[in-house]
Formats: structure tokens, sequence, C-alpha cells
């Protein structure tokens, strides 16, 4: 049972690095700002969001897995508001998005 | 591990590096920034955690905005704002 | 021209031979004994605290600690004494995503400021990490356009400042008047290092707090209801 | 768990090089906020590397003002940008 739990932590946890990898890669690749934000934010919550379930597998205690969850969600609102925000700076400064180009 | 390190060391190099050679200003502040996270996450390695809060906290939070907002200073010098307020013990 | 080049190389240099000493240093005494962790650890009982790190940051080398504070106390005086900053009292900013999802998480913040003062006594924290997150919480405060709370009134504002390093002085002078022999001059009261550890603790972080915000306000009308007068405190 | 660390660590490096090579002020900014969140997620796992479960604290830190520097960012420019 602790193997099996052991397992499935490191797993979800190599699941979730993959995603911030995806994140960074769609960040490096993408054409212009608004799409690199988008790959970055939904990766890093996703990832983030595996990141803690598989710490919290491992965790000693229930309060670590609060402040975990609480690390999480903390994560994804500053994702959000910085995405909303660098999002409209960009466009507020006339950054065109890309029109009809291939990647 | 002595991988992690090496590339936690080498990323604060340049970092470093980059913060003070920058004719950029606003570049050279969100590499300044970002030395501050990876110092942070430094002394996590090492097991500081103290510092590494406090490094967080000031170095990426507060004097990121303090060094933004000076910057906002920097480039609307008093005289061109023209607000009629006293500049004169400038 | 010239000159700074040559400037600049000579500090170059001077870094990379200082990073050398510092690297053969590290190299050769790799089996460096932790000679004063082992002290600190034997004398932890008596510190009042379980932390090591606030043990010696509060208690054993307390006055290096209040020393820093001062630090922080002249550089916001220095700030402050300079050009004021225009008020931003009357801006507001255009977004109320912003306004809205960074003012709904400002309480976990301040708890947050809190719990990491109340953790500090048994783990990592203390008024350093507090006070820091505090004084990030009081700037995004003013990002948003809001006042934070309490800080225009000048009298708690000349209050909040020194305070940090006045019970430290009152902890040095309480430990003066009661110690016997005159040998525990400056030092904890017996048995109540704990109580003054906290005092230190909640008023250093309040100051730390409080130097950091002013110096992101650049000046008192960054913080004051209505631009100019007063004096600053 | 080291394979972990060391993708992670990558993303790091990764927004180094957006933040190194722009174009805009927007992406230098995206940048440091996937700076942010990657140093909170190496935390963590340095937290679970270590069995040092009080560096969760910091990562908790690193997490609650991430924000906080994209904020001046955006603040700074509107109101330069506003009549005064």
């Amino acid at each position: 049972m602790e193997g099996v739990r052991e397992a499935l932590a490191v797993g979800v946890m190599v699941l979730g690095a993959l995603f911030f990898v995806a994140g960074s890669v769609g960040m490096l690749r993408f054409p212009d700002v608004y799409t690199r934000l988008h790959a970055l934010t939904k990766a890093d919550n996703l990832g983030m969001g595996l990141l803690v379930f598989g710490l919290s597998l491992q965790a000693p205690g229930w309060q670590l897995v609060l402040k975990l969850v609480l690390i999480w969600i903390f994560v994804m609102i500053a994702g959000a508001i910085s995405c909303h925000l660098v999002a409209r700076e960009a466009y507020r400064q006339g950054v065109k998005p890309e029109q009809g180009g291939d990647l | 591990m002595i991988v992690f390190d090496v590339v936690l060391m080498v990323t604060l190099w340049v970092l470093a590096v980059g913060a003070v050679s920058q004719a950029d200003l606003f570049k050279s502040v969100v590499l300044f920034v970002t030395m501050g996270v990876v110092v942070a996450v430094a002394w996590a390695r090492l097991g500081a955690a103290d510092l590494a809060m406090v490094e967080v906290a000031v170095g990426a939070g507060i004097t990121g905005a303090l060094f933004l907002n000076t910057l906002g200073h920097l480039e609307q010098r008093p005289g061109e704002r023209g607000e009629g307020e006293d500049t004169s013990h400038l | 021209m010239r000159t700074r080049h040559i400037f600049e190389y000579g500090v170059a240099l001077a870094s990379l031979g200082l990073g050398g000493l510092v690297a053969a240093g590290a190299l050769r005494r790799r089996s460096l004994e932790p000679a004063a962790g082992d002290v600190v650890q034997g004398l932890l009982e008596q510190s009042g605290v379980s932390s090591v790190v606030t043990a010696v940051l509060l208690n054993f080398r307390a006055y290096d600690t209040m020393l820093e504070v001062v630090v922080l106390v002249v550089a916001f005086w220095g700030a402050w004494s300079l050009h004021p900053t225009e008020a931003r009292v009357h801006w507001r900013p255009s977004d109320p995503i912003l306004m809205r999802t960074v003012g709904g998480m400002l309480p976990v913040l301040w708890l947050l400021g809190i719990y990491l003062l109340w953790a500090g006594t048994s783990r990592p924290g203390g008024e350093f990490a507090s006070g820091a997150v505090l004084g990030a919480c009081g700037v995004l405060t003013l990002l948003i356009g809001e006042r934070v709370p309490a800080t225009q009134f000048r009298p708690a504002r000349k209050v909040v400042v020194v305070v940090g390093v006045v019970v430290f002085m009152v902890a040095g002078v309480a430990g003066a008047l009661s110690a016997q022999g005159g040998s525990e001059v400056w030092s904890y009261t017996a048995g109540e290092a704990r109580g003054w550890i906290l005092a230190i603790e909640v008023a250093g972080a309040a100051t730390i707090a409080f130097v950091l915000l002013g110096l992101f306000s650049g000046g008192r009308e960054g913080l004051d209801v209505e631009s100019g007068g007063g004096e600053a405190p | 768990m080291i394979v972990v660390a060391a993708l992670v660590l990558g993303s790091f490096s990764a927004a180094l090089i957006r933040i190194w090579r722009g174009p805009s002020g927007a992406d230098r900014m995206m940048g440091a906020q996937l700076f942010g969140s990657s140093g909170a997620a190496t935390v963590l796992v340095l937290a679970a590397m270590l069995e040092d479960w009080s560096l969760i604290d910091v990562a908790l830190v690193f997490a609650s003002l991430a924000a906080v520097t994209v904020v001046a960012f955006v603040e700074r420019t509107e109101r330069a940008s506003m009549p005064q």
C-alpha cells in the first residue's frame, strides 16, 4: 500500500513537471505575447496542481496538505491576475496578435 | 542533486551579470527581480528557510515594486510633467 | 570614457579574485565543523524559543538585530526627508478584475504575515519574514489605489516607526535594572526571555512592515489622504 | 524525484531565455511570472527531496507574493500614460 502510494505520488509529480516543461516550451515557441501567455498560465496551473497532489500524498500531516492546497490556490490567483494584466498591457501598448502564420 | 546545484549556480551567475550589464533599465530590473527568486531558491536548497522567505518577500516582491516605481519617476522627469509642483529644491 | 572602462574592468577583476578566494576556501575546508551550531544547540533551552535562528537573532545576538532595525529606520528617515512624491490618492486602477482579486487576496496575506510571526518561535519565520510579507501587503494595497489602514494618522505613524527599536531598548534596560551582580547587563530578565522575544517580534515586524511600505510610498504624500501639509514623522 | 526537479528547473531556464530575448516588456514580465510559479514549484520539490517540510512555508510566501511585481509593472505604465 505504501509502495503504491509512493509510486503514484512520483508518477503524478513527473506528469506535473512535464506540464511545466510544456508551458515553457510554449512560451518559447509560440509566435506572440497572447498565445505565449495562454500556454504558460494554463500549463503552470495544472502542473502546479499535479505537483501539489503528488506532494500531498507524501506529506506527513493534514496541516501540510492544507498549506499545499493554499499554495495551489495562490498560484492560480496570481497566474490569473498576471495573465490578464500582462495581456491587457500588451494590448494597450499596441502589440498585435500574430495572424495566419504557421508555427 | 549536483546537476541541480550546478544549474542553479549558473543561472544565478547569468542573472547577476545580466542584471548589472544591461543598457535597458527595465530589462535590468526584471533580471534583478528574477535573481531575487533564484537566490531564494538557493537559500531553500541550503536549508535556510528563514532567509529564503525574507529574500523572496523583499528581493522579489518589494524591491521589484520599488525599482519599477523609481523607473516610472525617472521616465517622467518633473520638468516634463508640468503639474505646477514645486521643484525648486531639486 | 576610457577611465570608466578601466574602472569596470577593475571591479570585474576584483570580484573574480574575491570569488576565487571564496571558492578556494570552500574547497579546502570541506569538512568544516559547525562550531557555533553546537554551542547554540546546547544553550537553546535557555533562550526561551525552540527555533535556532530566532534564538540567535533575538537572544544571543539581539543587539545585531536591533541595529539592523535601526538601519531600516534611518533609511526610512532618509527617504522621507527627500523630495515628496505626488499623491496617489486620486488615482484608481481602471481594472475592476485587478481590484477585486487583489482586494480579496489581501486578508489572506495579512493572515499569512501574522502566521509567520507566530511561527517564528518554533519554525522558520519571525519578525523579518513577517514584516516583509506585511510590507508587501501594504504595497499591494497602495497599488490597487486603496489606503492602508491607520497609516493616515501621523501620531500612529510616528509610534510605529520607532516601536521596533524602543521595545528592544526597553527589554535591554529591564534586563539591566534587574541584573544582579552586574554580569547580566543587557540581557533578558531571568525567565522572561520568551515574553520579551515575542514583544520584540511583534514590534519589530510592525516597524519593518511600515518602513518597507514607507520606502515604497516614497514620502508622506504617498500615504496621506490629502496631499501636502503636516510634518513627516 | 530527481527527474521532477530537473524538469522544473529546465522550465526555469526557459524563462531566462524569454526574459533575455523579450521582445516587449510584456514578454519579460511573463518570464518573471514563470520564474515565480516555477520557483514555488522548485521549492516544493526541494521540500520533498530534502524532507524539510518547513520549506512549504517558503513556497507559500513565494506563491502569495508572485503577483506583486506584475501589479507594480502594470500600475506604473498605466499611471504614466494617464492624463494627470
